[in-house]
């Protein structure tokens, strides 16, 4: 009976050791896979060890049973990518009572249910970015549509959100006429594409700010007699967007390092558990070969500015 | 006094009770098989597995199956006259569409309970409706309600997930009874069990519903109401189904379109493991919660060891092929040895089972 | 009550000629009779249905039909739900079901990926028969199972659902195929078009045909419709019962194997969760399609027709201005009316059957 | 003609079955030869039909020898045994619904075109020509779902003679047919058996068997007893072998007092199935409803008790009107219905003996709402008791049992409503000498102490030896209303038969 005592942060048989569990949305999503691997290396470096477990679809219920499991573990931290902000809250806490230090990444929870976010980009940042790269490849006009991820996905609806913002702010000529939901599933958005598509006659561009997505959109295209006539970018990994970057179905795309992004998150949940920092505001620490992070004011530590890939640069990643 | 004599008999003729002593009876039966695996696995787990025997183990282990546990109750009935539902995970993901849907529209979380029940009850009776009244294969029609529920649940509440839920009622969700760390929910959870026990095993109801499974034209003959019998029941499990949504919503705290999605394979799967026949009119309702609790514990055991989904997909699905295939295992090895009529003992020669009386004629 | 003799009044004309239809066929000529067959079938009302669907969308929106994808993902978009009804049907028909289709499809998806990654070069033919053979002997696996172990195949596949699903998973992991891991050759093929007919589908209808015609007329084919519409009477009959229900299931497991290519050459990425759910989208295709879900009747034609209808309704309903979020209730509501019609004809059948007893 | 000494084309030694501790066979001895036809008769359970599924292959016999033509056989399967020329047709029609009664009849071995294509049209003709030599009228394309339990039988005939066999069994082949039927059917046998095959035939009703058959087997509790030369041989000495004591009197009808009306039905009609249906049954009055099997009756009653719907018309009992299509209030005022598929409607046969028996009253039984199988034991005990069920323990399945047993559990589930009227549906189908003696006097016993009785039946000797009043049912109507006094098979017959001339 070792998970129960309160302080017993990687109490397990008291050895005293970090035990970090790796929560992404998903399994078998190559995004998350990425994020890992750097987690991993993370581990490596400060001589954690680290388990990563997950549900198959990306829902909040599936989540909280391995939440629940952390904490039955008293694994030292959690580090998750919420499916849901607000319905693993209570998961997350009754872990953290247990004594698990709580880090979301990539997709946050309610702030009062963390004790840190690490953030890939603002997303305000992510939001520009997309837009700017849309904007300058349809000339600034006309009708665009978004393929999201999951209808209830924290981080896309807030990056919508933005993304309606900035259109409204700064480009009057383009209208956002549709968001469909393709679940993170390729099939699903791929027929989504298609539907858009059929649909909208003269769209002019497609934004996907989800890796799934933009990669079964950019397969669809690449097949239709609206390549090259239909815009798309968004979020991708390099690895699944080469072939349509190289026939050039897709100009340019954004992300940022998901492997950078899982090694600070690594870093900064074996930083709490060790107890070097308290995830106050002003606390800083050092995460590896990324140098040194201040978390900012609403608990959050901002990894950096979103990446653009295109045909120039995509033969140097490797993700 | 256990063999069948031919020979003619005297008239006043009196008989034994039953073929096997009581022993017999009561352990060589499917539910002692499942009950007693369940206590391995238990004893296994509580040796072999790091914190099993934690306390927050039973907790998490009795929320989690909570819904399939309440869901399995009618679900048994269900299966036993024959018919199946597997429209009940929609119904689950509705009611939680409804109770997020009502309380932001500003109505309390009891009345917005209340009227989630009614929806499900709602959706149960038609379900019951088409297969007890128009006659039409549960298999068919669950799988077409299937469709429409999560339809119009994800219809209802488009892209959004409602989350605004007073704290008052998701701690209840969660509350626990003392310092027992056993669920509040499983007070509930326990006078259903009890309910439906006594009403599958010691009702003329309950009778009338192994009959229908058997033999449903004798039974119309016996004066059962076969169509109103199982209307009730759709109806049953429509209700309880609403029921784990509600939960579900206060558990979770929030209200989506997509949750439960594919419990019902879950719960079918649990009813199975715990010795009901598919074909109808065989089951106990005792195999039925140790079979829903051997899946939790198995599943739990294995999450504490680091296993994720797939592995316990599998394991899952060896425990279903399992239990139904040891039955049928043991059966051929006594055709083997005591050459027994094939046609007593052979499932798949009788019909896919699910209601086939009512797909066949009516 | 002394003697009263009457006789039955005499039944109007149609009514005769309905009844002349049931249980005198031989008395129409072959002309009408084959009228009857084909014309008024189930197979016909689906066949109509879908192309009220059809015309209505293209009328909301020409290019639905008139442009070149449209046309093309009209024909393309089903090609996997078809083949997957094809052996749903069979299996049905036998008074079984499949419900392992899914998992099979994502094992062999993956496994195409795998392939063309391990074995560069391997020509596109050899992993389609690899996708065949390993489909196949996962169906013999489920057809082991049901038939000589006498279990329900409902439960039997539910299990093997879960634990293929579970191997994949385990065996993907958190890989993926990605469209730059297969050859250009075989992504094409997704999208190539004969004539302006799709490869795929064409692929998937010539298996339909096949097994079609096996049904109709082939003993083995009329063997599978005894067994399921009596299995005692089928095994006092002396038919082999257990050789043709696993058949069945090598059948039904290799064309979702098959499925499993197309789905990878369609969609040009494979993820451990390909084909989630498809297995009831393939029983709804071809209880649609008129095939009675306890075994015996239908036909493989209906069920195909099934398919078509089930994806083109989900293609349909935007373009008809129905938000994607209703697609599923519509769908479920289309299952539903589909059973509800079958019943409605097939009691009328009855009672015209009895009636006709009655007055002979 | 056949002797017994020409060498036997099939032949069973002591051969033994048992089903779990059910020795349904223990040591079946036949001896078939060519050229002749062989009756195998017996009480309920005495084991034909174990014994010749075991000729089957649907059963594999535990113990004893069995000779096909002088060589040892052992069949694993039915197709085995079919392809070895063995032709059965079994107690129970096995139909296919779905399938035109042609694909029943040809399944697995159809004509094929080049190609091997199926020849339908060759198929079609050949069924044709089956249906002409069985002088049936019954399209070769119409589906067998719909068929009257006698077409059945006939499609199983066809079916059996266009094997061509060696060796044709029929068990219980006339228990649903009528005279007229039954005749066609010898016709065929006869002309089988002058081809050179060897016929088994095996049936409840003596007059048949004395008709037709060359030589008589008697079984009796699973055990050969003797064969005998039907030229050589009496009813009653076959009956005192397989009853193995005396029976007495076949119909101990006693002239019982009629008391008031219990049952009144009037102008009953469902469309196309019986119109116009009045009559009355007092208390203590056998009431007898003939016809020919397909007239109609056993519709009329299952509409009576409200299993079925009927469109119009009145039930009363003791002058009360009880509601249409629910057995629940039949029960309820008093009615008890025996069916005629006992198998099918009249047991839950996987559920056991007190399960059974107790059906009918389960909600009387239960206290506080509550039932216990104990409860139901100790209500079956005495009934089961009273009817000399053959039973180990009240808790053995039902299935277990032969029809004569299982008959007398669905009367004893009946009997346990204690009715005011009692309607059985061919009460004595497929039960032997013994226990139909039994039945007999069971029921006349029960007209004495007042019950109402309404029975069908297709055997005119039981309805002329039971009823007090005969009626008649004529496609759906009734056309006659006899009493006993003037009852005679010319006029019933007639009647049943009256607007049945030129159909089939
Ligand atoms: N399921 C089916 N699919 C396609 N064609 C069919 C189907 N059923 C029947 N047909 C065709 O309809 C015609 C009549 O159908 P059916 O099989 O009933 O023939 P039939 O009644 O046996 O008479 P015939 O022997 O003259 O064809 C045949 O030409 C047959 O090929
Ligand atoms: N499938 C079975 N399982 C167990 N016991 C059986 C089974 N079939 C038959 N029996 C037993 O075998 C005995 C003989 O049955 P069988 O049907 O051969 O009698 P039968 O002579 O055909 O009677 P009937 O004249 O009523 O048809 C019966 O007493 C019955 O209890
Ligand atoms: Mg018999
Ligand atoms: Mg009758």
């Amino acid at each position: 009976a070792c998970g129960n005592d309160a302080e017993g942060a990687g109490g397990e048989g008291g050895d005293g050791d970090v035990t970090i569990t790796m929560l992404p949305k998903n399994l078998g999503n190559p995004y998350f896979d990425t994020s890992t691997a750097g987690a991993e290396e993370a581990a490596e470096e400060v001589g954690a060890s680290l388990q990563e477990v997950g549900p198959q679809e990306a829902s909040p219920d599936a989540q909280v049973q391995y939440i629940n499991t952390a904490a039955q573990q008293g694994a030292s931290a959690l580090v998750v990518s919420a499916n849901d902000p607000t319905a693993i809250c209570d998961a997350l806490n009754e872990a953290r009572d247990a004594g698990t230090q709580v880090v979301t990444f990539d997709s946050d929870t309610e702030a009062d249910c963390r004790d840190l976010f690490v953030n890939q980009a603002t997303a305000e940042g992510i939001a520009k970015v997309q837009i700017d790269l849309i904007a300058d490849q349809i000339g600034d006009a006309g009708e665009i549509a978004i393929l999201s991820a999951s209808a209830n996905a924290t981080n896309q609806n807030a990056w919508i959100e933005m993304m309606e913002a900035e259109l409204e702010a700064n480009h009057p000529d383009i209208e956002l006429v549709d968001v469909v939901y393709g679940d993170d599933d390729d099939q699903t958005s791929f027929d989504k594409t298609a539907a858009l598509l059929q649909s909208h006659p003269d769209l002019k561009g497609i934004i996907s700010p989800t890796t799934v997505g933009i990669a079964a959109a950019a397969r669809y295209l690449s097949e239709s007699d609206k390549k090259g006539k239909v815009a798309l970018t968004g979020l991708g990994t390099p690895n699944q967007m080469r072939e349509y970057v190289e026939n050039g179905t897709v100009e340019a795309f954004a992300l940022w390092n998901p492997e950078d992004l899982g090694y600070l998150a690594a870093m900064a949940a074996n930083a709490l558990a060790a107890g070097e920092i308290e995830g106050e505001p002003g606390d800083t620490f050092e995460a590896g070969r990324l140098g040194e992070y201040t978390v900012e004011d609403d608990g959050s530590v901002l990894l950096g500015d979103p990446f653009v890939f295109n045909a120039d640069n995509i033969a140097d990643f490797d993700f | 006094m256990t063999t069948t004599t031919q020979r003619p008999t005297d008239p006043a003729r009196t008989y034994a009770e039953h073929a096997a002593p009581l022993w017999q009876r009561l352990v060589l039966t499917r539910e002692t098989a499942i009950i007693a695996l369940l206590v391995a696995v238990v004893l296994y787990a509580m040796v072999n597995v790091r914190n099993f025997d934690g306390p927050l183990t039973l907790t998490y282990l009795l929320l989690d199956i909570t819904p399939i546990l309440l869901i399995a109750l009618p679900m048994t009935m269900v299966i036993v006259t024959g018919e199946i539902d597997l429209s009940v995970a929609s119904v689950v993901g509705l009611s939680t569409v409804l109770v997020g849907i009502l309380h932001a529209g500003g109505l309390s979380i009891p009345v917005a309970a209340v009227l989630a029940l009614l929806a499900g009850a709602a959706c149960g009776a038609l379900n019951g409706f088409l297969v007890a009244y128009v006659g039409l294969p549960s298999l068919a029609v669950t799988i077409g309600t299937l469709a429409l529920y999560r339809g119009l649940a994800v219809g209802l509440l488009g892209t959004k997930a409602i989350t605004e839920f007073p704290d008052r009622w998701t701690d209840l969700a969660t509350a626990k009874i003392g310092d027992t760390g056993i669920p509040l929910v499983m007070v509930l959870v326990a006078i259903l069990a009890i309910a439906f026990g006594l009403l599958l095993h010691f009702t003329s109801f309950g009778r009338g519903v192994f009959d229908i499974g058997l033999n449903s034209e004798a039974a119309r003959f016996t004066g059962v109401d076969v169509a109103r019998t199982k209307l009730i029941l759709f109806t049953l499990s429509g209700v309880v189904s609403a029921l784990a949504g509600i939960y579900y919503v206060l558990r979770f705290g929030s209200a989506r379109g997509d949750n439960a999605t594919g419990l019902e394979l879950q719960v079918i799967a649990a009813v199975l493991l715990g010795g009901v026949s598919i074909f109808g009119g065989r089951g106990r309702l005792h195999g039925v919660v140790a079979g829903v609790l051997l899946i939790g514990v198995v599943g739990s055991a294995l999450r504490l060891e680091g296993i994720t989904v797939n592995v316990i997909n599998i394991i899952i699905g060896l425990l279903l092929v399992a239990s139904v295939m040891s039955p049928s295992v043991l059966a051929w090895i006594s055709d083997r040895t005591a050459r027994r009529n094939p046609r007593a003992s052979r499932p798949t020669d009788a019909p896919l089972g699910v209601g086939q009386k009512e797909g066949r004629n009516s | 009550m002394s003697e009263t003799s009457t006789r039955p009044a005499s039944s109007p004309p149609e009514h005769a000629h309905e009844e002349i239809r049931l249980v005198a066929p031989s008395r129409q000529s072959p002309a009408v009779r084959a009228f009857n067959t084909v014309v008024r079938s189930r197979e016909m009302s689906i066949l109509l249905v879908l192309v009220l669907l059809v015309a209505a969308a293209t009328a909301k929106n020409p290019s639905f039909l008139f442009s070149g994808n449209g046309w093309r993902d009209l024909l393309l978009t089903p090609s996997i739900l078809l083949l997957l009804a094809a052996g749903q049907a069979v299996v049905i028909i036998t008074r079984n079901v499949d419900l392992s289709v899914g998992s099979v499809l994502a094992v062999t998806a993956y496994l195409t990926g795998r392939l063309f990654i391990d074995f560069p070069g391997i020509p596109i033919v050899v992993v389609a028969l690899a996708g065949l053979a390993v489909g196949g002997v996962l169906g013999l696996v489920n057809g082991l199972l049901v038939s000589l172990g006498r279990v329900p195949a409902l439960v039997i596949t539910l299990g093997t659902m879960y634990i293929y699903r579970g191997l994949v998973l385990t065996w993907a992991g958190s890989d993926r195929i990605n469209a730059s891991d297969l050859p250009r050759g075989f992504l094409r093929l997704g999208t190539q078009s004969v004539l302006g007919i799709p490869v795929l589908f064409v692929v998937a209808v010539v298996v339909v045909a096949a097994v079609g015609y096996y049904l109709h007329a082939h003993r083995g084919g009329r063997e599978l419709y005894a067994i399921g519409s009596d299995p005692d009477a089928a095994v006092l009959y002396g038919l082999p019962v257990r050789r043709r229900v696993l058949a069945a299931f090598v059948l039904s497991g290799a064309l979702a194997g098959l499925a499993g290519v197309v789905h990878a050459a369609r969609y040009g990425t494979v993820s451990s969760g390909a084909g989630t759910g498809i297995e009831l989208e393939a029983v709804a295709a071809v209880v649609i399609g008129g095939v009675a879900i306890f075994g015996g009747s239908g036909t493989v034609w209906g069920a195909a027709i099934g398919a078509m209808l089930l994806v083109t309704i989900d293609r349909a309903l935007p373009i008809l201005g129905i938000p994607d979020f209703w697609q599923r209730a519509v769908v479920g509501v289309l299952i539903i009316s589909a059973i509800v019609l079958d019943r409605v004809l097939s009691a009328r059948r009855t009672r015209k059957l009895i009636e006709a007893r009655e007055q002979s | 003609m056949a002797t017994a000494h020409a060498d036997a084309v099939l032949e069973l030694r002591d051969v033994s079955k048992s089903f779990g501790q059910v020795a349904a066979l223990r040591s079946g001895s036949i001896r078939v030869t060519p050229r002749s036809i062989h009756a195998l008769v017996g009480e309920n359970g005495a084991g034909k039909s174990t014994l010749v599924k075991i000729v089957a292959g649907v059963h594999r016999r535990d113990g004893g020898e069995m000779l096909l033509e002088g060589e040892s056989v052992d069949f694993h399967s039915t197709a085995e045994s079919k392809a070895r020329g063995i032709a059965v047709i079994y107690q129970e029609p096995t139909l296919f619904p779905d399938l035109s009664v042609t694909e029943n009849i040809f399944m697995g071995r159809q004509p094929l075109t080049t190609g091997r294509r199926i020849d339908r049209s060759a198929m079609y003709d050949e069924a044709q020509a089956l249906f002409d030599r069985l002088g049936v009228h019954i399209d070769p394309r119409r589906p067998a779902e719909g068929l009257s339990i006698a077409d059945q039988q006939i499609i199983e005939i066809a079916k059996a003679i266009s094997l061509d066999a060696k060796v044709l069994i029929m068990d219980e082949p006339t228990a649903a047919l009528s005279g007229v039927e039954v005749e066609r059917l010898f016709t065929v046998a006869r002309s089988l058996r002058d081809e050179g095959r060897g016929l088994v035939f095996i049936s409840h009703r003596f007059d048949e068997v004395f008709a037709l058959c060359d030589q008589i087997t008697v079984m009796r509790d699973g055990q050969y007893i003797d064969t005998l030369t039907t030229a050589d041989t009496d009813v009653d000495q076959i009956v005192s072998l397989m009853v193995g004591r005396e029976v007495g009197d076949l119909f101990p009808k006693t002239a019982a007092e009629l008391g008031e009306p219990v049952l009144q039905v009037r102008d009953l009609t469902m469309t196309g199935v019986f119109h116009d249906i009045s009559f009355e049954v007092r208390a203590g009055e056998i009431v007898g409803l003939a016809g020919l099997v397909g007239a109609g009756r056993s519709e009329i009653a299952r509409a009576i008790f409200g299993v079925d719907r009927y469109e119009s018309g009145v039930v009363t009992m003791d002058g009360i009107a009880i509601p249409g299509h629910d057995p629940r209030s039949a029960i309820r005022s008093g009615m008890a219905f025996i069916p005629e598929d006992r198998r099918k409607q009249g047991l839950v046969t996987q559920a056991s003996v007190a399960h059974n028996v107790s059906a009918a009253v389960r909600s009387r039984l239960s206290r506080w709402g509550f039932l216990t199988s104990g409860a139901e034991s100790r209500a079956a005990g005495p009934w089961a008791g009273r009817l000399e069920v053959k039973t180990g323990a009240l808790d053995m399945d039902a299935a277990t049992m032969s029809g004569g047993n299982q008959q007398k559990v669905v009367i004893a589930k009946w009997l346990a409503t204690d009715p005011r009227l009692l309607i059985i549906d061919e009460p004595t189908r497929g039960i032997d000498v013994g226990t139909k003696a039994e039945v007999h006097r069971l029921l006349s016993q029960l007209a004495g102490e007042g019950m109402a009785i309404l029975m069908i039946s297709s055997e005119l000797p039981e309805v002329l030896g039971m009823a007090d009043r005969v009626l008649v049912v004529c496609e759906g109507r009734l056309t006659a209303d006899i009493p006993r006094a003037e009852a005679t098979p010319e006029n019933v017959m007639r009647a049943a038969t009256r607007t049945t001339e030129g159909v089939r």
